[in-house]
């Protein structure tokens, strides 16, 4: 089973070179850690960065420079800063190639619902219903059930969307999964993780097609 | 050139009253109209109505404007970080309209630039498009979004000069730019006010005819939400 | 009777302290020339350039920085440089406040032609339309009546049109007349004209209201 | 960073074919991408569409592929300077569609942001709104102009740097930031080519992102159309 920081390096490896990528909050955040040194990538965050590098060192914060979750930030040589519609103009019209977020519901056809549940603090959708409702490939960086043990990937969401049809792949604590015309399509096993144990965590409908090999991370 | 040079945010602020609609750019507490804010909240005006991404945090930035009660309606994408706000939304104290954020950049760019309205996917299939129109281009399905109106737009820039040019420093420029001149009288106060013909006129972000008054804005705390930090190796 | 230069004069009375003003190609170009010396103004043209100067001393001109006429100009302080959306948005979000252009018809309901003429080369319309479909106050320069003597100021416009319902007020070698729900209303003689010239020059509706003056350049 | 540079020409236009349509950046003859311009006319592709304010002069910019009749059809605000292009024109050589420059600067934008269509007032109740959807937003009517197509932009700027950024220099930016990204392939040649790192990421025009190649163009001519001085007293 993989804790967070895996499921942050397993999507790692879904980045490809030469991709402009959106993170999200929690998970998705992680993953910039963990992306292989030998391929050239640029994250880009919508409040209207692209280019992101680390943390800065301590004393080099600027109130001025900061990612979407509100975080000092540096940049890297290439770097830009550009205004909200500008920063949606790369997200919508799909210049950037990947976006990482996380979800509390998937759906087995693609549907994603990540900002609000009835009868709580609603928070807001911030940029994610124009993330999910442009980006070519998007991935899904959560858990596969909820504390109460609830699957996650769900036949159809039961709280409100964020978007329909959008997810391409979900990783998970236990699995790779691939939403297909078909609903999910299980990829890979976490380590020490049986096809069994993913079935029963998954409530929509789950294709599984042959041998599903572990996942290395 | 037109000067839009005023001295003081008292005098900025000058039309101001309530039931009033305004703009105020910043993401976070990044790039906020601090000045502006302050007068807003002085004035006692109320019954307003603010578009803005975020509502602040509970002593600083809008939360100044909620905690005495002179929001009736918030129009943003994202307002954690709040408890007042939350105790007034949950009590139906505080009307809020969550709206995605690039759709809230593109309403106001809308306004600035002339647009009625516009196509964004954002938000399609959601509650967000319930009683919107929606229509499919090429095979993908869009929501038809509409211009923003407003009275005031509060925005704060890096620089400016007399004749209203401004330029923004870092991800502080966020909703800032698009938010001028899509209100019927942009306010922009800057860190920097320097004589007209000091800005090189190929690095203006903002050009001063979206803005109406300019002033030194001064006393910035520019807070920080979340200080993260690598350690020195 | 005014010619070119006059009616320039006369038009540069019509723009006042604190206006953006967009002057399109021929006479319009000439009005910079004869605003007052003590308002605010600033003039834009619709390549790109907010705040435009004279023409650039002997030496000194700069391919890169030409006005709509495609003329070498200068910047004064306070000016910018901006792409071809921004520079329509302050056309069409009616920041620019007053358009000048030229017309070879306009109509006694506001309607303008000014781009094509069926059976000859059509250049184009560049930005006229965006200006006329957008400013608030428009003003027509332009001679009073055609080579062949016929009028310009028509019941309705025989060209294709280049807006509908947006001239403000039109300047000609004989006149000022202003474009009502009334259709034309004459407000002031050229110099030496005659009330009796205008209405012989005019085939749209004409309203005289009292004693018409003469005008003062 | 994500390396868009190239070392050629040759290299840029990588891909380009008969029948394609290319968007061109420039305004008259300022800030044309020349050196493109020139290995259009040498690679004698034909049949293209090519989306540009206007066409050049007979000797110059797109006039030079108007020679050799490479262009099928232009879309244009504004035509004029060019005899080979009224021959061709008049003869039903070169089919021209004739649109209004905010719109044609608009149409790009929205291709650029993934707009699908706009409304837009210019051209209401001409023949540029023909068969085109109509319609009234608060009392004022509006055209429904959709987004461009292109396979292959290019784009003149005065700097670039390795990882595609831009910078503009005067009116010769005009067209070129809202067509790029706005076709499958942007092409950006500067006149100076600098390393990543070099440029102050506060004062990009257009960010990387929206440029799949870009190269060290040479031999600029940047002519001028219309040479106009005053005396010096």
């Amino acid at each position: 089973m993989l804790d967070k920081i895996g499921i942050a390096k397993r999507i790692a490896k879904e980045v490809q070179d030469g991709y402009y990528v959106n993170l999200g909050i929690g998970i998705p955040t992680l993953v910039a850690n963990y992306v292989r040194d030998d391929i050239e990538v640029e994250f880009q965050s919508e409040n209207g960065v692209l280019g992101m590098g680390p943390f800065p060192f301590e004393g080099e914060e600027d109130a001025d420079i900061i990612n979407a979750g509100k975080q000092t930030i540096t940049t890297l040589p290439g770097a830009s800063f550009f205004d909200s519609a500008m920063s949606f103009s790369m997200i919508r019209g799909q210049h950037v190639h990947l976006t990482i977020l996380g979800a509390m519901e998937v759906a087995e056809n693609g549907d994603i619902a990540n900002w609000k549940i009835p009868g709580k603090m609603v928070k807001g959708m911030g940029g994610a219903m124009d993330l999910v409702a442009s980006a070519e490939n998007i991935i899904v960086a959560m858990m596969h059930t909820n504390r109460a043990g609830e699957s996650k990937l769900l036949k159809r969401c039961s709280l409100p969307l964020t978007g329909v049809g959008c997810v391409k792949k979900i990783v998970t604590n236990l699995a790779v999964i691939e939403v297909t015309d078909k609903g999910f399509k299980l990829l890979e096993r976490a380590p020490g993780v049986s096809v069994e144990e993913i079935v029963k965590a998954t409530e929509g409908q789950l294709t599984i097609d042959g041998d599903i090999p572990e996942m290395t991370i | 050139m037109i000067n839009k040079k005023v001295n003081s945010v008292k005098e900025a602020t000058e039309g101001i009253s309530d039931n009033m609609t305004f703009m105020l750019g910043g993401f976070g507490l990044s790039g906020i109209p601090e000045n502006a804010i302050k007068a807003l909240v002085d004035s006692n005006i109320k019954e307003l109505t603010c578009i803005s991404n975020n509502a602040g945090v509970d002593d600083f930035g809008l939360g100044l404007l909620l905690k005495k009660r002179q929001i009736k309606k918030m129009v943003s994408s994202y307002v954690g970080e709040n408890d007042e706000f939350e105790r007034q939304m949950l009590s139906g104290e505080l009307d809020v309209e969550l709206i995605p954020q690039g759709t809230l950049a593109e309403r106001c760019r809308a306004a600035q630039a002339g647009f009625p309205a516009i196509f964004t996917p954002a938000g399609y299939g959601t509650e967000v498009a319930e009683g919107k129109e929606v229509r499919e281009f090429d095979g993908k399905m869009y929501v038809l979004e509409h211009a923003f109106k407003a009275d005031f737009a509060f925005v704060k820039a890096w620089k400016g000069d007399d004749a209203g040019n401004l330029i923004f420093k870092g991800t502080a420029r966020n909703f800032n730019p698009v938010m001028c001149g899509a209100a019927t009288i942009t306010v922009a106060e800057v860190e920097e006010l320097v004589p007209a013909g000091t800005l090189d006129p190929n690095q203006i972000h903002i050009p001063g005819i979206f803005v109406q008054r300019i002033f030194q804005g001064k006393d910035y705390e520019k807070r920080i939400e979340q200080r993260t930090v690598r350690v020195r190796e």
